[in-house]
């Protein structure tokens, strides 16, 4: 029989909380999680869940401000066990905290009012371009203001920052792709323009040096995507099969 | 001067009325109203808040309140006494602690916690006891500064006609200046409880679990689904269900304090 | 010596660079009433205060009844309860009601029983003509009420001696009589009395001894007859001139 | 009728409920002092205050030198330029200086110039013996010299009547006499004088005539030495009874 | 009783520096000292957060509270005037809007004017703007409270004296009330510059670009690129180069008030 660790499930992998697998994100991230009701769902919560189903534990949700999960204290202060926040894998990030294999592919992409014209950087000339706090986007939006001459304004979350859109307090917001579709399917009077190919992929964080929780995340990953329940959960959310994986 | 100083007033009073015409004519017709009703008051929204902003993150407000108002208490007690210590270091710490945490804001005071208090002590506290550090913590620098000051506002006079009957200092702190104290500081005291209420909306920034919502976060979440401002709105008016209570509260003790003390020195 | 009840030799007090008593001899009887007159901010309070040690002096001797409070070994709360004092502003507990003022330091510090304490106090109010208002709370009461439950409050304690500090000034004027009665009436029982006071009937009336302070001296002292019917010294008498007869003066800074 | 400077006829005050003023008559010749006494609550403050009508009344009609100030048209503020008024508690202007104290209501009600109104406030300083104080603040005076500052600004409007509400029973008692000797050398120099006060000497030197008022109603009117010296009515004998001699009271409750 | 009273104190001093002693002991053996200096005091991220923290953080903080507290100075004194007026409509606009403002969250506030506002009247402010309405607005409240208290703290005997010197109410209103209250509203009101100073921590939830953040802002940012508490306990320290000095002043406003004010009474 596996050694019973503090507060283990049956698998052995040690938990921050016994019976639960609290998961670390930052809410809301439509479509990766977010409230519906009274509960926390999305791509992200749904893949999580099948980890925790193998675990024999319930996933529980831990809301907590994005920079806190990137730069590892949430781990550090033993708040969760894993981190799914439709979080890129950076260079930068994994020398805070462990990353699991990729689970999603990405791109940054530009919400604009419709009817705005503005399709590229260059059109942000002398506006401003809405990103959030740590994300991948605000780091692909700084490094290329200077030679696009726009204002960057950044934001807690992302709502905050779609509505900045809305409401006109920005020209553009940029952010993955994922989120910035579903959001324009839901208000019509915005649009998604162009994507930049940036290639990011998401990944699962976890405690640096975590590597039990790292295997279980990575062997659960791969046995969904050989079963098709990847894909099922995939079009679940997104509407689509995927088109890699 | 041609007209009695009774006329005039009654045109002063005239003009009065049509400023307040004039500016809620201009309101009406400047703002879109049909998009206000839209935006603020969505009843579908409004509906699907309930019961939860009442079960959950009302109740998760008062609850975490309470844990901050009594541990800020508690520890305002001891930093009270401590300032009115005849021992030097004593009034120091609680000078630098109450100096502190009055000075800096409660959300970078809360990061604080947040981010210092797992790395300093090598431990993690249960979610409510951070809370009630935070909160309590914060809380605790003015209540430390009013129960002080409520002391010392006892009138010299009641130590001592109580030293004139024989009481020693210890004795007169007790059975005189306590209970008169007590009574001084309930008005400020309540509104401190109304601050720390206020402050609650920040300890999102602490992390929070579902069940854990208070008023300002479930609010946001409810927004960053339906970006009407309908539950900013429901959760404001939550909040004014308790702090509208406390605060004439506040104020019923605050006149009735005075008119006794009035009375007592005509 | 010995037969003086209140001895009190070369007596000091300053506060900070102040000095508010300069050299201060007295002797009281037993069963004396000794008036201090004199002129705002003369040391009439500090000196009162300093009997019963609420004022630390600086230098002197103060015996009472044998004991000298001066003494750093002499337990100062018993012997303060042998010392009634009864204070300008009255300084009624505000938060207990007139019965509770009278018996809490009988019970807390004397630790007589409830019932004797209640005893005693319903004994002193009705000295004091208050019998009506054991229940009130003192702000229920008007300024002479008060006072008269002060000292109620103090007799309570069976003190040996009494002092008042200008004890009807804060009170509106048809409401001193019924204080100076309650004082009067305490003086004919043979109570030792130290009373700073403005009133000069009352001092000439009652008074063993009236004394005259000014500058933190006592300028002139003796019966009340001389001290206040024939003033031999030149302050004493531009004092009492403006005291008693307000009247007759023009303006004149009194700085 | 028509020699009479101050004519109240018919004057009805209520607070609420609180009837205060019942049915008050009262004539003041030109250049006569008049002093109101009577017991608290009687109603004294309240009439003075009808008179420059800081309290409206219910009912009555107040003229002054042939002015009806009761009636719905009257400038009521130019009025009051005339009727000089000194409250018990001074009510100097804190935040002013002595001379500003003076001047400030002389050019902005009066429109007087800078220089004229400077020169009116130094006499009137000069008036009440305090051309020292020009430049003092109010908080760095005494009572007395601060009440003999008021009397001095409402004389640098110029009033043809001088009201007084217990000017001097804030003072301590030895400067009672400075406040007293300014009011005295008013009344020689003919000025309508009407003054709420306790202290009954001065009425009994200075006034024409005396009112006892008790109840909300005037019990008794007459010269000084008939209202103090010799009173008719029984709560006038009480009331001079408990005031005049303190002492002689044993404990009673005033209630 | 066999002890002295006297000596009975000194037994009851040493006490309580041995309990002092007992905790310092405590808190330095509990405590991770080496990880806290790693944690609190890390000299590099200090050093690559100056010139910006002061020249752009310090700078922002200092002039968003000093907007909103100017706008909240102008509308808290016409609502204190509505408040004090006869006519009762505008008491109870004015009401509802302190009560309201008094009773919810800055925070909420700034949610609900961030999407309220350009929905409501269908205009996008300039940030600075924006600032300054959503600090203002919330200052508003508190400073309409301490100016109708100033006005009304006023001795009644000051206008009655200036009306019987033949004043009118308003006349006596400017030339004797107003400076007056003035001097009374003084060190409530610095009191309510500190409370806007940490309130404008806040404001990073209406959006903010790097050059005008603000020191909370600031410090988080410098924090997710570096897990140290440095960057917290730097804003924390620039906060009470501001509110420090503030709360000083407030306090020897309040002293010199309060004793000239004893004086007059006495
Ligand atoms: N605790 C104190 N600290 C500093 N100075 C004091 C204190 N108590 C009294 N004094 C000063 O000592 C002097 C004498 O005060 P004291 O109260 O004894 O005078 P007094 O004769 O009782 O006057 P009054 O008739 O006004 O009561 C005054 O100048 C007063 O300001
Ligand atoms: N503004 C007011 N509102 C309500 N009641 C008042 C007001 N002013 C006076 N009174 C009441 O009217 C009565 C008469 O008051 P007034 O001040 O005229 O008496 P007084 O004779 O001057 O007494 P005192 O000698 O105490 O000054 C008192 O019962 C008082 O409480
Ligand atoms: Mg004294
Ligand atoms: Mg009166």
């Amino acid at each position: 029989a596996t050694p019973v660790n503090q507060g283990a499930g049956d698998s052995g992998v040690p938990l921050v909380q016994s019976g639960k697998l609290v998961t670390c994100t930052h809410l809301s991230y439509k479509p990766f999680q977010f409230s519906e009701g009274d509960k926390t769902v999305g791509f992200d919560v749904d893949l999580v869940d099948l980890v925790a189903k193998d675990l024999g534990v319930t996933q529980q949700i831990f809301d907590t401000p994005f920079e806190t999960i990137t730069s590892g204290t949430s781990f550090n202060a033993n708040q969760c066990d894993l981190a799914a926040a439709g979080m890129t894998i950076t260079d930068e990030r994994k020398q805070a905290i462990d990353f699991s294999d990729p689970y999603f592919n990405a791109e940054q992409a530009l919400l604009v009012k419709k009817g705005s014209n503005i399709k590229a950087l260059a059109d942000l000339k002398g506006k401003k371009l809405g990103v959030q706090q740590d994300t991948t986007g605000e780091k692909y939006a700084n490094d290329n203001a200077a030679a696009n001459g726009y204002t960057v304004v950044q934001f807690e979350d992302l709502p905050l920052s779609e509505t900045a859109v809305r409401t006109g307090a920005v020209d553009a917001v940029i952010n993955d792709n994922g989120v910035l579709y579903d959001y324009a399917k839901e208000f019509p009077d915005t649009e998604v323009t162009t994507e930049f190919p940036t290639n990011e992929k998401y990944g699962i964080g976890v405690k640096k040096g975590n590597t039990a929780l790292l295997t279980k995340i990575n062997d659960v990953l791969k046995k969904a995507k050989e079963n098709g329940e990847y894909d099922k959960i995939y079009e679940k959310w997104f509407g689509k099969k995927p088109t890699s994986k | 001067m041609a007209m009695s100083k009774r006329k005039r007033a009654e045109y002063i009073r005239y003009a009065q009325y049509g400023i307040l015409l004039v500016v809620v004519v201009l309101v009406a017709v400047l703002a879109d109203w049909g998009q206000i009703q839209r935006a603020f008051f969505n009843v579908d929204i409004a509906k699907s808040m309930f019961p939860s902003v009442i079960t959950v993150a009302l109740k998760n407000t008062i609850i975490y309140t309470a844990l901050g108002f009594g541990f800020g208490l508690a520890l305002g007690l001891v930093l009270a006494l401590m300032k009115l210590s005849s021992v030097a270091p004593y009034r120091w710490i609680a000078t630098v602690y109450i100096e502190f945490f009055r000075g800096v804001p409660a959300l970078l005071v809360f990061i604080g916690i947040y981010y210092g208090v797992p790395i300093a002590f090598q431990m993690q506290f249960p979610p409510l006891t951070t809370v009630m550090l935070a909160l309590g913590g914060v809380g605790a620098a003015y209540m430390a500064e009013t129960i002080r000051a409520g002391i010392q506002a006892v009138p010299k006079g009641q130590v001592e006609a109580a030293r004139s009957l024989g009481m020693s200092q210890s004795r007169a702190m007790i059975t005189i200046v306590i209970p008169q104290a007590f009574r001084i500081i309930l008005p400020p005291l309540t509104n401190e409880l109304i601050l720390l209420t206020k402050d609650s909306s920040l300890i999102y920034i602490l992390g929070l679990f579902r069940e854990q919502y208070e008023l300002t976060k479930f609010g946001r979440e409810t927004l960053s689904r339906s970006p009407s401002l309908t539950p900013i709105l429901i959760a404001g008016l939550c909040y004014l269900i308790i702090t509208l209570p406390l605060g004439y509260l506040s104020r019923y003790l605050e006149r009735r304090g005075t008119s006794g003390r009035k009375k007592v020195s005509a | 010596m010995s037969d003086s009840f209140v001895e009190i030799t070369g007596l000091k007090k300053s506060f900070g660079p102040l000095e508010v008593l300069k050299n201060i001899d007295l002797q009281v009887n037993r069963g004396d009433v000794v008036c201090i007159i004199g002129p705002s901010g003369s040391g009439k309070s500090t000196l009162l205060r300093c009997v019963n040690l609420l004022e630390e002096p600086n230098d002197g001797k103060i015996v009472v009844n044998d004991v000298e409070l001066t003494h750093p070994d002499v337990d100062i709360d018993t012997a303060r309860t042998k010392i009634g004092m009864v204070f300008q502003s009255f300084n009624l507990f505000s938060h207990l009601n007139v019965l509770a003022n009278l018996t809490v330091a009988q019970r807390k510090v004397l630790k007589r029983s409830e019932e004797e304490s209640r005893r005693i106090a319903l004994h002193n109010l009705d000295r004091v003509g208050l019998s009506d208002k054991v229940h009130s709370m003192p702000a229920q009461l008007s300024g002479g009420q008060q006072q008269r439950v002060a000292i109620a409050r103090a007799l309570s304690m069976d003190p040996e001696v009494m002092l008042f500090d200008e004890p009807t000034s804060a009170l509106d004027p048809e409401l001193v009589g019924d204080v100076l009665g309650v004082m009067r009436q305490l003086a004919d029982e043979g109570m030792t009395m130290l009373v700073v006071t403005h009133e000069m009937q009352f001092a000439r009336e009652v008074a063993d001894k009236v004394i005259f302070m000014d500058g933190g001296y006592i300028v002139e002292e003796g019966p009340a007859a001389d001290v206040i019917g024939n003033p031999q010294e030149e302050r004493t008498q531009s004092f009492l001139a403006r005291v008693l007869d307000p009247t007759h003066h023009g303006p004149k800074d009194p700085e």
